[in-house]
């Protein structure tokens, strides 16, 4: 005996029970409420295609709402609870909206509610209200979701008889096999239907599967079917709202098949009479399932509606289960049943009375007279649909079987097959219903009728797109597995013409619901974004930095001592770097060597400034510009020696020009002798910057540093180091590139030759800072991918020998327009410049341009900006207004020239 | 036309609903229209409406290959903002944003319209700048955009995960709280309703498969229902821009992606507006039926397809739950996908082609849906007169070689890269 | 639960050996300079000194010690060290193929992924390169910055293979 | 997730690919500016079969060239393109 509970109440479940068996052996008929109407609904079938039995189960952040009753197997604790009623099941308020059921006819929302947006919000918070169907989780999931890959010869989706040999088969001929099942035991219809020897040969079967190598999945659908074979599969290792054994609640699994066999049955149809959706209406082949395989019979006096011979296997499973068969209604017109055993009448069901309490009657029209019978309930058999789902998403086509009435897989169009049930249906016999349409449902969870299928034929919506969206047919949470045929029949019957002629709708992915969490796998505590850390980052962390997240970097914003803000911290830190020296970390820098023969050549086709005139031991400031022209990268480029060259750009970059460069190498300059290698992470890079900066180099390398823009091979103690001097800052300066595995030893003996000289660290505030005053540029601030070499005062570096690559993007017409925005420097002359504010002329105006960046003078104080502005470099001296009205900030600025700090490079000069 | 009202429903309720007539006719084809628009999405309906209605040509059709609003139109996540950077976008879409606002009285269709607000998380200090940069350009230019601090974002949105520790901590976020949702079948069916009423033929089932020429000059199209002359034909097909215009011998600066979204099963409200961030490449929202409505990256390779990548998906799916994860169990219940006209700077062309008589409008990327109004009035005037309006003349086809693009992203030409 | 264990070795020197013209040529000295021939792509070969491993079709990925290296590849390539940036994970034990599919598109459960095969792959948005060692042990090279995180995600998924 | 068979490593997931871009919009470098800007900015963007250049980033990190069916999604040929390898 297991325990659960439903809506508070406790009950006992059989072993292998799924909730819906439990429920019903437990006497419950009523369990859910229909989403538009909330009429009262019960178990309808015993698969993943109910309509109706939907629940929440679990409880916190593992609460599953929606799931349906009959997908979900029972275990100890189990916490079920009924949805979309208020304040109870049996006692919804919400049910009054049935009564308007005149009104609310398909699409009826568009037809009213005019007015303003406000005054449709207004009513739309009340429709928002009544819909949704279980509660909103609000709880984090404490358990984790697994994604994997696999790969085999042979998938096969289906554990029934044909599934199940097909496996054997496919495992016994030495091929990779998946066998894939989403109940819980393996069989299908030979749990439903059984023969003696039956479980012995499925036992047998999946033992010798699994003995020849065959992997077989239980609780695991068959989801998706995407291109080139690839198959999604999602496993349930937890059931809804069950702790999951090692924390993993449910696995996603990414199988790229070498064939699909899709052995997936079919499902059965309801039939369309006036109140078909009561409680007590269930589906043949479930109440079989319910009575045969959980010794659940869900009626005493039973009714069976039947176009098919299978619904007599239904009958003769009752029989035997002690139940009484009062009567089955055989829509054929022929004998057919007469010779069963049991009272056959040749007709069809018109109505049923009785609902939430249970079903009371059935009437049926037969041989043109309406009877009527005593009941508690009604198994129909409307027929059988082909579960065709994975075959269709693979891109296959159908042809109409016109003997079942039903679709079936034609062609294929990737490496799939179809067998067993689903390419072969049963014979059937459909008749057109003959019920009042307002009251026989089509789409049950989302109340569709077919009066509402005629009003939207009327209405001109009869594509069967249109009719679908229109209606909302088959888009509740059972994806219109039960309710797609009844809907084409209608319509088909409206259009004149055979079903296959009116049309279906796209089959996509997923064939029942997949849980987001199980999309997101990993993913969801990280965003699917992985973070990427410092190879100093502990020495950092030891710090207590405030950190600034890069990409997927993590890098040094400031390092606050005491109580310092941010601010407070990063000016602290730049003014050590305008008068003693600074220290910081600049190992994310974009980083390649380009060695070869033809490396400056290849690097005169990527930089578009010059760099073969660039002596060994020398380097330059470069930029690199798109095919179209404007600039997106900047760095440096240096002469190692004859054959080999170092390349920095920007950290925020560096994947784009890895991937630029080794597509100008591989794919435009194939011929080029050189090799260029992305040295990123193998070097870490510590900058050091400020008026002492080269006594610090001097004592770490015992030797006089290079002058500005020269570098040099070295060593600190042991460790190799290449010295670049170069500056960010406008100081005097020096990059040193490490291994990144002896980082830490070298920063350490660079630090303490910084603090004995009264430095500091500094991050990339303090870094922000620097540059600004300096008016050197940043990609993403300034350099946006909107402008030119010209725009950005860059012009006159062009390597005027053209070749390299943008040069031809430059010369389009409206470049050299006037109204171009150019870099301009900003300086406040009251408040503060707001950062990304707008530049206007008077207060009303359209804006002229933006400011990229805000600092202050480090030493002097005051508020300056570099900033885009139209025509900028004509406008020097020009008042403007810095409005940020988001922000209420403002401020009055003069245009200047964007060098703020030491515009003749003393400073670079020890 | 009989008018939609409460009264008219209420009218039906006692007669069994059986007094509505057709949304629009099922007319056979002309021999010749004055105009026709190629593509009956919700930009090509417009179009005629707005042809029929602001400029009163009377012969007007509009060609759809398949059924009406079969395209990007019903295959978007229904997004309606003007929060754009670059002040050729606001423009264009503010324009249509006023007119998303009466559009339901204006067609006399209830498109509903919801504006609920479009959040626009902020990441970093980086990212609230930059979030700043764009309401600060959107309110110099009189649109409303308002900063959000964390606080006032918790309180907004209060599932959002506001943790310190979180992979992409939201420090705040910008708010156009005019922008929102509408309903987007009910743009089409609106549209084709109110045009059809102003005697537009709308023509279902009726592909184009060729243009006809009368020297450069294009005087008609060859269809799958024959041969049909017109004065000026405007292709509106986005998604396969690239392919009408082959037919009459252009080549566009548009490449072709599939785009998915996707929609989990209906619950009880707990999302009230549309969200969005600066740093990750996901959209949320939850429509009316309770369902959370998800869309992510384009799949970012060309395609005709109408089928993704699962793995697009799922980075989406994984973005969202990191930003709300209580959206975990819930379960996708569809997706689909469209395929979008990816321009070469992001942004929509609409006006002429070098073709006399032939115009264009496309290049929508993954944000024509709330452009609608504003494409189809413009794209009307553009076609009415020959001449683009003030707003679509910097939307030009000729912008590319002339070095004149409008990209939002800075990202440059390559589709893939944006 | 199956047995493994995920250990970062120690730094190495590690090298990139790229080929850009007459690479039979490079091939042949190289092969009379260090005995055995260049791997193929998806390969490795070598000592206890020096192993090559190709995963790219113009470049081996080089552990060990590679004097006289230079000297082979003369004006036809180049040698650069790249060690700095990678962490070497050892996965040890029964279980470091399936582990490899948990958040992979590789095959690394196929059995012509076998001792002295290499691949480069993703695996949790990480671009790892792997090198069987044997049935019951892989090497994988992970860049630096992404190492803690991906040794994070293994040492994780490894609790439940 | 399509399978691209990659010519140096075999059959591989898409996902350890990237598109660059369309055969058609390569710029040579050589190109005249008029040209070259053409070439940029247009493309035949075909609703069928066209050849498209993806790297291996992930993998091998070699560049090749794909022809496509852009409905189907039908690789019919990968061509290796760069510099001359050993097999």
């Amino acid at each position: 005996m297991i325990n659960f509970t439903f809506d508070g109440k406790a009950y006992e479940a059989q072993e292998g029970d799924t909730l819906a068996a439990a429920l019903l052996r437990n006497g419950i008929g009523l369990v859910g409420r229909s989403f538009k109407y909330h009429r009262p609904r019960g178990i309808m079938t015993a698969g993943v295609e109910e309509p109706n039995a939907l629940v929440t189960v679990g409880e916190g952040g593992r609460a599953e709402p929606n799931t349906r009753a009959t997908d979900v197997f029972v275990y100890e604790g189990l916490v079920a609870k009924s949805q979309n009623r208020w304040p109870s099941l049996s006692f919804d308020m919400g049910a009054v909206l049935g009564l308007a059921a005149p009104i609310f006819s398909a699409g009826f929302y568009y037809k009213t509610f005019f007015g303003s947006a406000k005054r449709w919000m207004f009513y739309e918070y009340f429709i928002r209200k009544a819909a949704g169907l279980g509660d909103a989780p609000t709880e984090t999931d404490p358990d984790r979701f697994s994604q994997r890959a696999a790969f085999c010869d042979v998938l096969v989706v289906g554990a029934g008889p044909a599934g199940l040999s097909a496996a054997l088969e496919a495992a016994e001929a030495g091929k990779r096999v998946i066998l894939v099942e989403q109940d819980s035991i393996l069989g299908a219809s030979l749990i439903r239907d059984p023969q003696e020897q039956d479980e012995a040969w499925i036992d047998a079967t999946a033992e010798k599967i699994c003995a020849a190598g065959g992997r077989i999945l239980t609780r695991t659908t068959a989801s998706g079917y995407w291109e080139h074979d690839l198959v999604t599969l999602t496993q349930r290792i937890a059931e809804p709202g069950q702790v999951p054994p090692n924390g993993v609640a449910q696995r996603l699994w990414h199988v790229r098949a070498g064939e699909v066999i899709l052995a997936t049955g079919s499902i059965e149809r309801p039939m369309a009479f006036a109140n078909n959706d009561a409680p007590g209406v269930m589906l043949s082949q479930a109440v079989r399932t319910y009575a045969r395989r959980f010794g659940v019979v869900p009626g005493k006096r039973i009714a069976i509606a039947t176009n098919n011979d299978d619904a007599y296997k239904t009958a003769e499973a009752l029989r035997d289960a002690g139940a009484e068969i009062v009567v089955i209604l055989d829509a054929r017109p022929t004998s057919a049943g007469a010779d069963s055993g049991f009272h056959v009448h040749n007709g069809v069901p018109l109505s049923v009375t009785g609902a939430k309490h249970g079903l009371k009657s059935v009437s049926a029209l037969v041989n043109g007279e309406t009877k009527s019978w005593n009941v508690d309930l009604l198994a129909v058999s409307g027929g059988f649909t082909p579960v065709v789902h994975l075959h269709m998403q693979a891109g296959g086509t159908l042809d109409w079987n016109e003997e079942a009435q039903a679709f079936v897989p034609a062609i294929s169009r990737q490496k799939v097959k179809t067998i067993g049930g689903a390419a072969n249906p049963e014979p059937i016999f459909t008749v057109a219903p003959v019920s009042n349409p307002k009251k026989s449902f089509v789409d049950f969870q989302n109340d569709v009728t077919l009066a509402d299928v005629d009003l939207a034929w009327a209405e001109g919506y009869r594509s069967v797109e249109h009719l679908k969206r229109y209606t909302t047919l088959g888009m509740a949470t059972d994806q219109g597995k039960l309710s797609n045929m009844a809907a084409l029949g209608r319509l088909s019957e409206k259009q004149g013409v055979a079903v296959p002629e009116a049309g279906l709708t796209t089959f996509r992915p997923p064939y029942t619901p997949v849980t987001m969490g199980l999309l997101a796998g990993a993913g969801a505590r990280d965003a699917g974004a992985p973070t990427r850390r410092l190879a100093l980052f502990d020495i950092h962390q030891a710090e207590s930095p405030i950190w600034q997240p890069l990409g997927y970097w993590f890098r040094p914003r400031a390092y606050p001592k005491g109580r310092e803000t941010l601010a407070q911290a990063a000016l602290r830190e730049a003014q050590a770097v305008r008068t003693t020296v600074g220290m910081t970390d600049v190992s994310t820098l974009a980083k390649f060597e380009v060695s070869g023969p033809d490396a400056a050549a290849f690097l005169e086709i990527i930089c578009a400034t010059t760099v073969n005139k660039l002596a060994v031991g020398r380097g330059r400031y470069t930029f690199m510009l798109r095919e179209d022209g404007f600039v997106f990268d900047d760095g440096t480029v240096w002469r190692l020696a004859e054959h080999r060259y170092l390349l920095t750009s920007s950290t925020g970059g560096a994947d784009r020009m890895a991937t630029h460069l080794s597509y100008v190498r591989n794919y435009l300059c194939p011929h080029l002798r050189v090799s260029v290698v992305n040295v990123q992470e193998h070097y870490a890079g510590i900058a050091v910057a400020g008026p002492k900066a080269s006594a610090v180099l001097q004592a770490m390398i015992g030797e006089y540093p290079p002058r500005h823009m020269s570098t040099v091979p070295a060593a600190i103690g042991v460790t190799p180091v290449i010295v670049l001097a170069a500056s960010y800052s406008g100081e005097r300066a020096f990059e040193l590139y490490v291994e990144a595995s002896h980082a830490a030893t070298v920063w350490a003996a660079c630090e303490a030759e910084v603090m004995a000289r009264n430095g500091s660290l500094y991050g990339l505030e303090a870094m922000e800072f620097l540059r600004i005053e300096k008016g050197h540029l940043v990609v993403g601030g300034e350099i946006d991918g909107r402008l030119t070499p010209h725009d950005l005062a860059l012009d006159k570096m062009l390597n005027k020998a053209g070749g390299y690559i943008g040069a031809s993007g430059l010369s389009r017409s409206a470049l050299s327009e006037p109204g171009r925005k150019q870099l301009v420097g900003l300086e406040a002359l009251e408040g503060t410049i707001p950062e990304g504010s707008m530049l206007i002329r008077l207060e009303g105006e359209a804006p002229q341009g933006h400011v990229t960046a805000a600092a202050f003078r480090i030493i002097e104080g005051g508020s300056i900006a570099l900033g885009q502005l139209v025509d900028g470099f004509a406008r020097h001296g020009e008042e403007l207004i810095a409005t940020s009205p988001t922000r209420n900030q403002r401020a009055r600025v003069r245009v200047v020239h964007p060098h703020f700090y030491d515009e003749a490079g003393e400073r670079y000069r020890d | 036309m009989s008018r939609y009202s409460a009264l008219s429903l209420l009218r039906g309720a006692f007669n069994g609903q059986k007094h509505w007539q057709p949304a629009w006719r099922d007319p056979e084809p002309k021999a010749h229209y004055d105009i026709i628009v190629i593509g009956g999405g919700g930009h090509g309906l417009a179009t005629a409406y707005y042809l029929a209605k602001v400029h009163g040509l009377k012969n007007i059709a509009v060609l759809e290959k398949g059924w009406i609003g079969g395209g990007n139109t019903g295959r978007n996540t229904t997004i309606v903002r003007s929060n754009y950077r670059q002040a050729e976008l606001h423009n264009l879409f503010e324009f249509g944003l006023k007119m998303w606002e009466h559009l339901s009285d204006e067609l006399n269709y209830n498109v509903m319209f919801s504006p609920r607000g479009s959040l626009t998380l902020g990441h970093s200090d980086a990212d609230m700048t930059m979030l700043a940069q764009r309401g600060d350009a959107m309110r110099c230019d009189g649109i409303d955009a308002e900063l959000m601090t964390q606080d006032q974002v918790a309180k907004f949105e209060p599932l959002l995960d506001m943790s310190r520790s979180a992979r992409f901590p939201i420090e705040g976020a910008l708010i156009q709280r005019r922008g929102g949702t509408a309903r987007h079948d009910a743009v089409a069916w609106g549209y084709a309703r109110a045009a059809d009423s102003l005697g537009v033929d709308i023509i279902q089932k009726c592909e184009v498969t060729g243009f006809v020429r009368d020297g450069d000059a294009v005087v008609g199209v060859e269809t799958t229902r024959g041969r049909i002359g017109a004065g000026r034909i405007g292709i509106c097909v986005a998604g396969n821009s690239g392919h009408v215009a082959g037919l009459a011998g252009l080549k566009l600066p548009i490449e072709s992606q599939t785009l998915q979204a996707m929609v989990t099963e209906g619950v009880k409200p707990m999302l009230r507006s549309v969200i969005q961030t600066q740093s990750l490449h996901c959209y949320i929202s939850q429509s009316d039926k309770g369902g959370i409505v998800f869309g992510g990256d384009p799949d970012n390779w060309p395609s005709y397809a109408q089928r993704g990548n699962p793995i697009i998906m799922e980075q989406a799916v994984a973005q969202g739950l990191a930003l709300v994860p209580a959206l975990s169990r819930l379960r996708m219940v569809r997706t689909w996908s469209g395929v979008t006209d990816m321009s070469f700077d992001g942004s929509p062309i609409i006006g002429e082609t070098p073709l006399p008589n032939l115009y264009l409008n496309g290049g929508w990327c993954y944000g024509g849906f709330k452009a609608t109004p504003a494409s189809g009035w413009t794209y009307a005037h553009t076609l009415a007169t020959g001449k683009p309006h003030a707003l679509n003349a910097p939307f030009s086809l000729d912008r590319f070689e002339r070095g004149a693009t409008i990209d939002e992203n800075g990202s440059g030409p390559m589709p893939n890269s944006r | 639960m199956t047995e493994l264990t995920i250990t970062a070795l120690p730094a190495a020197p590690i090298h990139v050996f790229e080929i850009w013209s007459n690479a039979a040529d490079v091939a042949q000295r190289f092969e009379a300079a260090s005995g055995f021939a260049l791997p193929a792509i998806g390969r490795s070969s070598g000592t206890n000194a020096l192993t090559l491993i190709r995963y790219e079709p113009t470049v081996w990925l080089v552990e060990g010690d590679v004097s006289g290296l230079s000297e082979v590849l003369g004006e036809d390539g180049a040698l650069t060290a790249i060690g700095g940036g990678i962490v070497r994970v050892l996965l040890k034990g029964q279980g470091w193929r399936t582990l490899l599919m948990e958040g992979g598109v590789f095959d690394a459960e196929s059995p012509n992924f076998s001792i002295g095969c290499s691949a480069a792959t993703t695996i949790d948005h990480v671009n790892v390169r792997l090198h069987v060692l044997s049935e019951t042990s892989c090497l994988a090279y992970v860049p630096l910055s992404y190492s803690a995180g991906l040794i994070h995600f293994w040492e994780e998924a490894a609790r439940d293979l | 997730m399509m399978q691209i068979s990659c010519p140096h490593c075999g059959p591989r997931a898409q996902n350890e690919f990237v598109y660059e871009r369309t055969i058609d919009s390569v710029v040579a470098l050589d190109a005249a500016p008029e040209e070259a800007m053409k070439t940029l900015f247009t493309r035949n963007n075909p609703r069928g079969v066209d050849e498209e250049i993806w790297r291996h980033t992930y993998g091998c990190r070699a560049w090749m060239v794909i022809t496509r069916h852009r409905v189907t999604n039908e690789i019919s040929a990968v061509r290796a393109v760069g510099p001359e390898a050993l097999p």
